[in-house]
């Protein structure tokens, strides 16, 4: 099951040329710097771009090729723009009727989204009495109401306050999971993309520099030393945290030393093994790849306690990591979503 | 009821819906309906199928051409003479002094409007170009050299006798001029009368005394001798 | 004080107004959208020649109508060959008249319309599962209501006023083609002003009242 | 082929029309405005009042307007009493008159693009430092361009085809008064078909090239 | 010098209702879930409401009352709207000279706008030619080079990836210290807000919640569990950094021990007392308050290390403060421009 996108686009500075197949479950995430074309790249897959030689097949389903072109309504995509486009002319209601009243089946209740997306309170406005914000949970409701079988999101949640965020950010996770809705997932938020994203998709001036599942993206450049955060699908030893089958650790959240600390607050502590050293983007520091079991994760530590303490790579070391960083709100709803689909 | 359809020149109405009432309740089984048109127009409809089945124009020539095109059943008939006069509001003295004047002398456009050729033609016979030519001002027709004698913008103008009739103006406003061509008024039934026996009876009816009458008390004259000067002249 | 004749051709006026109005707005519609969407080159040539019954005197438009609608004229003859009869002087004469003396009116303003509105709103209403159809009369119509308003009033008024086109391809037949306009115009050439007076106030009145109460119901911007 | 008097006929009617355009665009843009933008309640009334040259034939229009403009009129009397000349008959009359006829085609598209685009664009405009009347320029004029296009051609078209009014203000007086519309239109009443086509056909030309040039040069949206 | 806003405004839910008097220097924050007013306070100075009772002055000048209305132009409102409001017909170029070319002075160079704001490679496009992020730049850029005299910035920056978002919040702080251009911040990014805000006003349901200098507002809620941020103004014993007038630690950054660790990646030991213990907005955590010579600052500590290290309010302990959390790369130019104008 995949979306394979072939595309070539005139653009100002470059061309869109992407030729890239991805899958077509669970969360993908688009990155790239402003104007690299993520957004150029989901007009292409949602049938947007009125030029340039594209080629769309949604699981084996042709979209669009030089002789065909589905209709965008036959291609159930739930869209959620840059601009929250809400039609001017209805009410929050209406709008938010307008894809739901058209779907064949409702596989989303219109219960659990509008109370998910906080918009019950708004139904009787127009969009122009709407914050930004509030256009926002409009938007990102009214294309899940529409029981699309793609999400395509172009940073639905930009203008959201950091809690809000959170929210949504969970309540996208449960829903491509409970529904296996699939989705492509474009934002500047790179700490909500690896919170939700189980593949990531690298542009860069027009193409694709890299792409492939999370874990995977996250020990390389660049969303290695822009983020510094590994992924771990397996408890590691000495980690006192329930079973989880994934966890997301920040190399900032990681301490180094050569013998267990046993006053200390940071709770977990991981003997482990380092196996490689980055540069991070901050001078002054470095991102130290450790091994446990074949699993790999970061820390993040200065030049002055790398030499204090003569580090080196393949000494075996103590990991300290902050039971804090461990509880990170995200952890629950997503280790719920998982148990129940996979 | 029968309809009889009336195509009028709109110099005529007056008399017309005279004419019209009288025979009506005349011949209760008939329906007169008339439309009012220039005779320019009167000619482009005929010719592309208007349903008129009599024609009353202050043009017999158009009425001519349509005959010549075998759109009507025989030649026109003339059924009064109209009479240009001039109206002055607020001038007195001689028809040179009211004219000499003036700033805007007011008349139809003598292209098409035949009270605006007799107006043309009067000028001309008694004046010097350069006298009159830059204060004419052109109407449609001779209704509009009247409204605008009406409204005071063009201080005289030259009207038919039974537009100032039909005003109930005094005879200090206008002035006779004997001199001027008689216009004469025709009338001329189309094929479409074969359908219609109304026509011929309203075609009638115009050239009898009664309505020889009405048209008499708008101004129109009768007399045979005009009638046998205008076919003389033609 | 207002004759049978009078009120019938108030009637006639008023639905010669609103059949062309109605008429006009379904045809511009797909033409505007058209013009205001396609790359063609011969969007430029199709827009002018749009505009091209304003440039023309309406009495001359009317005459060249006559020529085609009468028996003798290419539409009228085809008509008459399939067993009909022509369209001079008939209310279907005036009324396609009317449409084509109006054409313009209905046209532009939809046109800018619907540049204005952009394609946005139509593919984010089929995204959300709305047929092209669908999504142009929930979400383009009511969007563009302000273009609609101004075509539909400009049209309604234009046909009002309208009487060059009118009385020569519909003459004056009472009841048939005889409109108010026509009716006015004759009372002024019979000199009959007070009737022409009476007749221009009522219809004026008649107009600012329903304008004002169309106009009046659209909130500022 | 064409006469002394229709070459005369042409520059002035290309100069009626080009005159009408320029004075109504600037006289109708304060009042679209102030239509697009006022929460006054006379807003529907002053709109549907301005509407109303359309209502009116246009003969009976030009009637009401001599009545206006002569010398017993309220215009043409204050005129004379500050010592000039009533405006009947003058260019000046039908300049005056076209402009009112045609008060409405300009006056809507515009009110309908200054709604489209809303206050927005002017408050940025004017925190970046620019005046009302600058920001006005610079910014409110390019973004209505499409609504000052329509309006302009509308206006334009309209007055090359206007007669009816005209020849009732202007009584047809060569090199002063009398527009081509005029002239074609006594053509036809004459029966002199041949030089009707053939200004028809010149006048249809010319405007056709002149307005594919003009919409032409916009893309699409 | 301040800006004084009375307003009372009719809105959906609730009105805008707010008396308050800001600091017309330096950055003051606007925070507030969305839909709160942050929007519409902004409109209500910048003179853009179009109804409502307003009352604003600013350094001593009377700008909006009842009777008088100050023409915008008048006002020197450098104005960065939450959607971004470029002129569309007008190339990035004339967009940008649009306000410069009518400003009487010009205290910020052309240069510097244009090579800070990364739009030199833009100039030629339209607006719609622009990807969103490009469209945020462009907006920034012409406000700042309109030459104004307060700032009003509503999510200005909401679009661009967190590296250029980085760059532009530092900008932002270096012009309005160097010219001292007082600005209001409206942003969601409470990390940016942290970074450059010197006073936080915190509007709820269109009212005033608080509104103070930054540390303070750091100390209570809700940003001190939202953020568990502080920020001290001196260097503090152990803090082997080089001085600093003003260093912002996270709370998640801090550990605490019973004693100084001897063989630790963690380099800055400070030796405090705990002062009181707050909830934070994680279940299993709290947020300890530290002080130490009359400085505070956090730290996040487990319920589990609480009680297993026994810590009780009024003991001495030693917090260890990560050094990757000091090198942050706000403080570089922070510290400059702070030092040049205070
Ligand atoms: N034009 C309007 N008329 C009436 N109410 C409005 C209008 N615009 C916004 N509101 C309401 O006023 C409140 C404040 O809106 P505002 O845009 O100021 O919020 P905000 O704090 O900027 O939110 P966000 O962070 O989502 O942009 C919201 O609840 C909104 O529903
Ligand atoms: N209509 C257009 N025509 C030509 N070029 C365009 C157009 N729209 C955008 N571009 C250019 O194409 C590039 C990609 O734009 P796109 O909107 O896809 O970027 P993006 O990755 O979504 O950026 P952002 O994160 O800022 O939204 C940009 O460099 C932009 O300048
Ligand atoms: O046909 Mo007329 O009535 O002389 O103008
Ligand atoms: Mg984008
Ligand atoms: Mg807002």
């Amino acid at each position: 099951m995949t979306l394979s996108v072939k595309a070539t686009l005139a653009r100002q500075h470059f061309p869109l040329a992407v030729d890239v197949t991805l899958p077509s479950t669970g969360i993908t995430a688009i990155v790239g710097a402003s104007g690299s074309g993520k957004t150029s790249l989901l007009e292409v897959i949602a049938g947007l771009a009125p030029t340039g030689t594209v080629e769309v097949s949604f699981n084996e389903h042709l979209w669009q090729d030089a002789q065909t072109r589905m209709p965008l309504a036959a291609r159930r995509i739930g869209l959620v723009l840059q601009e929250p486009s809400l039609f001017p002319h209805l009410t929050v209601l209406e709008n938010l009727r307008y894809g739901w009243q058209r779907a064949a089946q409702h596989y989303v209740s219109w219960d659990e989204v509008i109370n998910n997306c906080g918009v019950a309170d708004l139904l009787t406005q127009k969009p122009s009495q709407l914050s930004g914000g509030q256009q926002q949970r409009v938007a990102f409701a009214r294309a899940i109401l529409a029981q699309p079988q793609l999400l395509l999101l172009d940073e639905p949640f930009s203008a959201l306050d950091e809690a809000t965020r959170q929210q949504f950010v969970d309540y996208l996770r449960q829903v491509a999971t409970r529904y296996e809705l699939p989705v492509l997932f474009v934002s500047h938020q790179l700490s909500d993309i690896a919170e939700v994203s189980d593949h990531v998709v690298l542009l860069q001036r027009g193409q694709v520099l890299s792409s492939g599942p999370l874990p995977q993206q996250l020990r390389q450049e660049p969303l290695r030393s822009l983020l510094g955060m590994s992924v771990v699908s397996t408890p590691l030893p000495g980690l006192n945290e329930p079973s989880q089958q994934r966890l997301r650790i920040y190399a900032r959240d990681v301490s180094l030393s050569l013998q267990p600390v046993p006053h200390s607050s940071v709770r977990n502590q991981i003997t482990c093994v380092i196996f490689a050293v980055h540069e991070s983007h901050r001078a002054g520091e470095h991102l130290v790849e450790l091994e446990c079991q074949r699993q790999y994760f970061f820390a993040l530590v200065s030049d002055e306690a790398w030499q204090q303490l003569a580090l080196r790579v393949g000494q075996r070391v103590v990991a300290h990591v902050k039971a804090a960083a461990l509880h990170h709100p995200f952890i629950q709803p997503l280790r719920e979503s998982i148990s129940e689909t996979r | 009821r029968e309809t009889i359809h009336v195509a009028v020149a709109s110099s005529l109405r007056g008399p017309l819906e005279e004419i019209r009432n009288q025979f009506e309740q005349r011949h209760p089984e008939y329906h007169v309906t008339v439309a009012y048109v220039a005779s320019g127009k009167l000619v482009a409809q005929v010719t592309h199928g208007a349903p008129y089945q009599l024609l009353v124009s202050a043009e017999p020539r158009y009425l001519d051409m349509l005959h010549a095109r075998d759109l009507t059943l025989a030649a026109p008939m003339v059924i009064g003479y109209g009479e240009l006069v001039l109206w002055h509001p607020d001038q007195a003295g001689t028809i040179e002094q009211i004219i000499e004047q003036a700033d805007f002398v007011a008349l139809a456009q003598p292209k098409h409007a035949p009270y605006g050729q007799a107006a043309l033609a009067y000028l001309q016979r008694h004046f010097a170009h350069d006298r009159y030519a830059d204060k004419l001002v052109y109407g449609d027709n001779v209704a509009q050299a009247a409204h605008r004698v009406h409204v005071g913008a063009a201080d005289v103008g030259f009207v038919a006798l039974s537009q100032v009739l039909e005003l109930g103006l005094l005879s200090s406003a206008y002035t006779h001029l004997p001199t001027a061509p008689r216009l004469p008024q025709a009338i001329a039934l189309t094929h479409q009368t074969k359908q219609n026996r109304g026509a011929q009876l309203l075609y009638d009816f115009m050239l009898a005394a009664e309505s020889q009458q009405i048209l008499a008390t708008f101004g129109y004259q009768s007399t045979a001798a005009q009638e046998f000067a205008h076919v003389a002249s033609d | 004080m207002l004759q049978a004749t009078d009120y019938q051709a108030i009637a006639l006026t008023l639905q010669l107004a609103t059949v062309t109005t109605v008429i006009l707005l379904v045809l511009a519609t797909p033409l505007a959208w058209w013009l205001a969407f396609t790359s063609s080159r011969w969007r430029g040539w199709v827009q002018a020649i749009v505009a091209m019954p304003l440039v023309l005197p309406p009495t001359v438009l009317g005459f060249y109508l006559l020529l085609a609608l009468g028996p003798n004229g290419f539409i009228g003859a085809s008509l008459e060959a399939l067993g009909g009869r022509h369209l001079a002087f008939s209310f279907a004469g005036i009324v396609i008249g009317s449409i084509i003396y109006s054409l313009p009116f209905a046209v532009q303003p939809l046109t800018e319309a619907f540049r204005a509105m952009g394609r946005r709103p139509l593919q984010v209403a089929e995204s959300l599962g709305a047929s092209r159809w669908h999504a142009l009369r929930t979400i383009a119509l009511p969007l563009c209501r302000g273009g609609f308003v101004v075509a539909a009033t400009l049209v309604f008024a234009h046909t009002l006023g309208e009487f060059g086109v009118i009385l020569m391809i519909g003459g004056s037949i009472p009841g048939e083609t005889q409109v108010l306009s026509v009716l006015i115009y004759d009372h002024t050439e019979a000199l009959n002003y007070s009737a022409a007076h009476a007749l221009s106030l009522g219809l004026i009145a008649v107009a600012v009242v329903v304008l004002a109460i169309v106009y009046g119901r659209r909130p500022a911007a």
